[in-house]
């Protein structure tokens, strides 16, 4: 199999080929021009590609996607990066109280397709508010789709769909997937397929096990948090623990509940694990549904796991300790499973 | 001569019995809003615009309404009226009649039709007007935006980084602060330090200055503003000094008698009544008269918008 | 009994407390002044009474709270009113990235003791941006809290309560809940109590039934759902139905979940209503953790009730279907309890 | 004479050697971070004010240091050593040892030491800094806030809000620009369209400018602006013209070699040096030297900090 891309790669590829394919693409935000393209060179290339549609845009994330709202509304297909999701607090109204209301308070009679692509996530010392991962505050915004591709994921297809979408789309990406090379098919280690291949954001179900077998864990995660899975799953696999991950592309909505409740009921044994902290997190919501779908058909209660309750600190030492790291799931892992 | 035809009032003509027509037309809606609140028909709440009706019909009849895009306020129904006469529409809105221009989903804050957008938060629109606009320029046709912001909204910051990024690159909007000098109770000096057009103006963005008082004039202001904009294809910025009537929503006037009356003095309506031909005058009087009284009666009859609406079920709300 | 206040006689109460009993407390907001005195009326006559510490603001909710952030930092107790909450996303940047930020990332060298007031809810037309209950979104917010009292709560003193706070509280009230006098104590056919009387913001309990008895069914609500409770109280006793129900001031942090989770498990049936969409929403995290602390003891799943995933719309007979409503409950809980 | 007494840096003399002195402080530990970001040892990310030591030195020791209250940003090591002199305090913030002034936790972009707040949302300060100074005015304290600002987040509506309160409400601030021509990478004729300076007046704000290029004159305007703000209580803005010698933040600068080669012309350090006697030159230079390599030294030797950091813990984080 040939080498795969990087997120980085894939995502831009991607804004390349929507560029190319649809002139109603245009993509905004701050310091996206090349030479530097990007601060995490999502869009290096694409200015001097398309020199026309590509805008480096001042110091204002609220008029950002303000401008990318009415842009939309248009006929235009704006994509718009915050250069740190942290910032998206600063696009809240716009996203809410505007790209998510007008179709539907003017009777479904326009449409906003807008993509807001942002990085989110901790683990580079960025401290307190260059590291958060706030998409949870938008989940469950009536309206508004967010999505987050995982390493499993073709992010620059899930890019396109997004783009594609008649509806508004936060679009999360994670700080340190972008490097890291994307993952699509199987391994002799490791069972990657999609549940959903069809669904706009479909979602990915890895194995460390072959079939025949039944998990004994689910565990549930998405975007950031894949990166620990691959090393998880080999030493899952060493401790003879089979684990089955399902990685949901879209955040919000979630995606129809019940083939993850079949695997929940499946393994009796469930953990959810996010980057953001839990309460009141994406984890939550899913955890309820699940509740709800498997009543008497779960041996433990599902364990999440996130950030510690406080800002991510600056100091390496104690990013590590406020963050999510491969050990505190796999001690998550350990502890439903016995 | 005027007819009583029921478009006369999206009529081209820019005279002053046109002018006053669309105007008076406004009032007579805006009025009928506030007695259908007070018998408890209406539900939620209107802000009308009596006594400003002068700077909505001067503005938009300085607009292609076939292709130029405008986005206004919580005080919208003038600009509405004035740009599509749809009385009816924005009746069954309000009322939450079937007919509505957004099936009573959005209501009196929040309208649409066609070029026209409106929402409740103040500031918001203004980038997206920007949006708009640099939209029409990429496409290439010809279309400028328009927005009219009120004094009060000026607080917010958003307007800022609007007009920053509308004269730094070049896209063909026209802000319009319409300046009653209050927002909601509070009077222009206690919400604002400086001048508003010369903050305009410190974006590069050539501003122009006009009194609803005098409609004709001001239209003459908004014709050359809208005339820069999309020749020079830049932002501009049309400040209309204007009087609020009426109180902010409902009953929340808390400006005394004597300020009130000193307002009434200014009725831009009365003043363009001296220029116009009494028996003229008549005529319009009673075709608006008559215009409104069946568009209420006829919407009235109508039922209550049913709870279909697709407006809900699109996209995410489908879950 | 002497007659109870209504809710906004309460809160304007303890406004006028607080500032005749501190000099470093201070008023924001649009249009707060007399004779106006805000557009709920809850600070009328403030600025009469304190003309040097009652502001009316110009329209800028981010410079709102980010001046009473300043205050707060300088020995200040600032209290900022929002007009409506569905501004509050205006302030998203001003609470998550400076509020919650400043006493944890400075290492606990500074505190910043700021209230933001702000209505939220439906019911009364206002449509799709003047309507909503966003306060879910700050929910979880680490170093932040978020307080709703309801028609049960003494709503002065918990604002009094926030007012004392050393952090930061987003403090929610209900526009429906204004006029409606407080109901503080037993009647004949209700009992009151507080779970945790010594609480900073207690949880109410109430029940349609007599000491000795056990409940049929436990609602969990908070804030303006309170509304309904009186009268459902009511007609769930005609049918002979046992009611408890449970009613935290605080939103978040959740309080402690064992007394919820002992009254969960003692009825075995749970319905979750809050006022906002339901996905991700308050009662999301508070059904996962009763779920986690009530394994094997619910009879069936937890059913939570709030609004249609859609916006607010402006229309009565349209608003009435996306809001919560007395039926919405009566029936949830005829479904729990069958 | 300077003497190279540890705490020479935080000595009143307002005369060109003490200014030099301060100013290489802070160039020396900037550099020192640079090369330890290269050599692995810091985590993270830092902004470094190289080039523009000059306005740091001369604003804040305009300042009454024991009373007045500073807010920065991203870019605030300067601005911090020139109020506190304390190197030790923020190589360990940035370094994660222990003995950081916020225990590690906000590291560059988050540093707090008395009266002295930064963090790293562009613009979002602003508004708390008209707070801050509302409460020093009504707590009758005599103290003034100074926020700085770049040119760049001059773009962020949210300081127009904040400039129209404080001129609204007499409140006594001194808005501080300074204005390297950049941001990030972005120039600023790509960030703005018209003058930043009179945005400010249009506010009603007195304006005051200066060239970092000559310490000594921009440290007289300060003061004549912190005055005026002070007596008068009211805002004043002070845009101070200065270079960023270094990258935005590590090595990513995509200015070109001519272009970085006359910023370097621009340098106010070897500006002053040639006023300066040169014994006392290399005076100053070897006791500026010698401080910061003994702080990086000690620093270094330091554990790092502790993981149970009190700030982890506070409020809503026991839960
Ligand atoms: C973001 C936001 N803040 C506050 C309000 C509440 N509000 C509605 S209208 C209004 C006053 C607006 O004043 P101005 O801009 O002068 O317009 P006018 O009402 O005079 O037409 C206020 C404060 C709002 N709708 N949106
Ligand atoms: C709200 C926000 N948006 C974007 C950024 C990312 N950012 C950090 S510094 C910077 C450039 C700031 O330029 P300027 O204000 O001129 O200050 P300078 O770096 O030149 O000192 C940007 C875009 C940020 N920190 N905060
Ligand atoms: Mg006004
Ligand atoms: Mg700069």
């Amino acid at each position: 199999m040939s080498q795969m891309l990087t997120n980085v790669e894939s995502l831009r590829g991607a804004l390349h080929n929507a560029m190319a394919d649809d002139s109603a693409v245009v993509v905004f935000g701050e310091d996206i021009l090349d030479p530097y393209g990007g601060a995490f060179k999502v869009t290096k290339g694409l200015s001097t590609a398309f020199p026309q549609r590509v805008f480096t845009t001042p110091i204002c994330e609220g008029s950002i996607v303000g401008m990318a709202n009415g842009l939309a509304l248009r006929g235009m297909r704006p994509v718009a990066e915050l250069m740190f999701g942290d910032f998206i607090t600063l696009a809240a109204d716009q996203l809410i109280n505007h790209a998510a209301k007008f179709p539907a308070m003017y009777n479904g009679r326009v449409t906003l397709p807008l993509v807001v692509r942002t990085p989110m996530g901790g683990g580079r010392g960025y401290g307190p508010t260059h590291s958060q991962s706030l998409e949870r505050m938008f989940c469950g915004v009536p309206h508004l789709s967010v999505v987050a591709p995982s390493i499993f994921h073709d992010a620059g297809k899930s890019l396109r769909a997004a783009i594609a979408s008649a509806q508004p789309v936060v679009f999360i990406e994670n700080k340190l997937l972008y490097p890291l090379r994307q993952q699509l098919h199987s391994t002799a280690t490791l069972q990657h397929e999609f549940l959903d291949a069809e669904a706009e954001y479909p979602t990915v179900r890895l194995r460390n096990f072959g079939a025949g077998n039944s998990p004994d864990v689910t565990l549930i995660t998405n975007g950031g948090i894949s990166r620990f899975l691959p090393s998880l799953l080999q030493r899952l696999s060493d401790e003879e623990i089979r684990l089955e991950a399902l990685i949901p592309a879209s955040l919000s909505p979630l995606p129809p509940i019940a083939p993850f409740a079949a695997a929940a009921a499946n393994s009796g044994r469930v953990v959810i694990a996010e980057e953001g902290t839990t309460s009141n997190g994406w984890g939550a919501e899913f955890a309820a549904r699940l509740y709800e779908s498997c009543m008497g058909k779960l041996a433990c209660p599902i364990v999440r796991v996130g950030a510690l309750p406080t800002v991510i600190p600056a100091a390496k030492q104690l990013e590590d300790e406020v963050l999510v790291s491969e050990t505190t799931i796999l001690n998550a892992i350990l502890k439903v499973f016995s | 001569m005027m007819t009583a035809s029921p478009n006369f009032f999206t009529s081209t003509d820019q005279t002053a019995e046109h002018f006053y027509a669309q105007m008076l037309l406004i009032r007579h809606t805006e009025q009928q809003f506030l007695q259908l609140f007070a018998q408890g028909k209406l539900n939620g709440t209107v802000h009308t615009c009596i006594g400003q009706e002068a700077s909505a019909v001067a503005v938009v009849n300085a607009l292609d309404l076939q292709r130029d895009v405008i986005f206004s306020n919580h005080r919208a129904h003038g600009h509405f009226l004035a740009y599509c006469g749809d009385v009816e529409g924005l009746l069954a809105e309000v009322l939450g009649r079937e007919g509505g221009v957004c099936g009573g989903i959005g209501g009196t804050q929040h309208l649409y039709t066609r070029n026209f957008y409106t929402n409740g938060i103040q500031g918001g629109i203004a980038p997206c007007a920007v949006g708009a606009a640099l939209a029409e320029k990429m496409q290439g046709s010809g279309a400028i935006a328009t927005v009219f912001l009120g004094d009060g909204t000026m607080g917010q910051g958003v307007v800022y980084e609007s007009m920053n990024i509308a004269a730094l690159w070049g896209v063909p909007i026209l802000f319009v602060l319409e300046d009653n000098g209050i927002a909601q109770t509070t009077p222009k000096q206690q919400e604002h330090a400086g001048d508003l057009t010369t903050r305009a103006q410190t974006f590069g963005i050539q501003t122009f200055t006009a009194d609803s008082f005098d409609p004709l004039a001001l239209h003459a202001t908004a014709v050359a503003a809208v005339g820069m904009v999309r020749q020079q294809q830049c932002p501009a910025f049309l400040a209309v000094s204007c009087y609020r009537l009426g109180p902010h929503s409902k009953g929340d006037d808390t400006r005394s008698a004597e300020e009130i009356a000193m307002i009434e003095q200014r009725d831009p309506l009365r003043h363009l009544e001296l220029q116009l031909d009494p028996q003229q005058l008549r005529q319009i009087q009673q075709a608006v008269e008559e215009r409104v009284r069946l568009a209420v009666e006829q919407v009235l009859e109508r039922p209550l918008v049913a709870t279909n609406t697709t407006g809900l079920t699109i996209g995410r709300g489908e879950e």
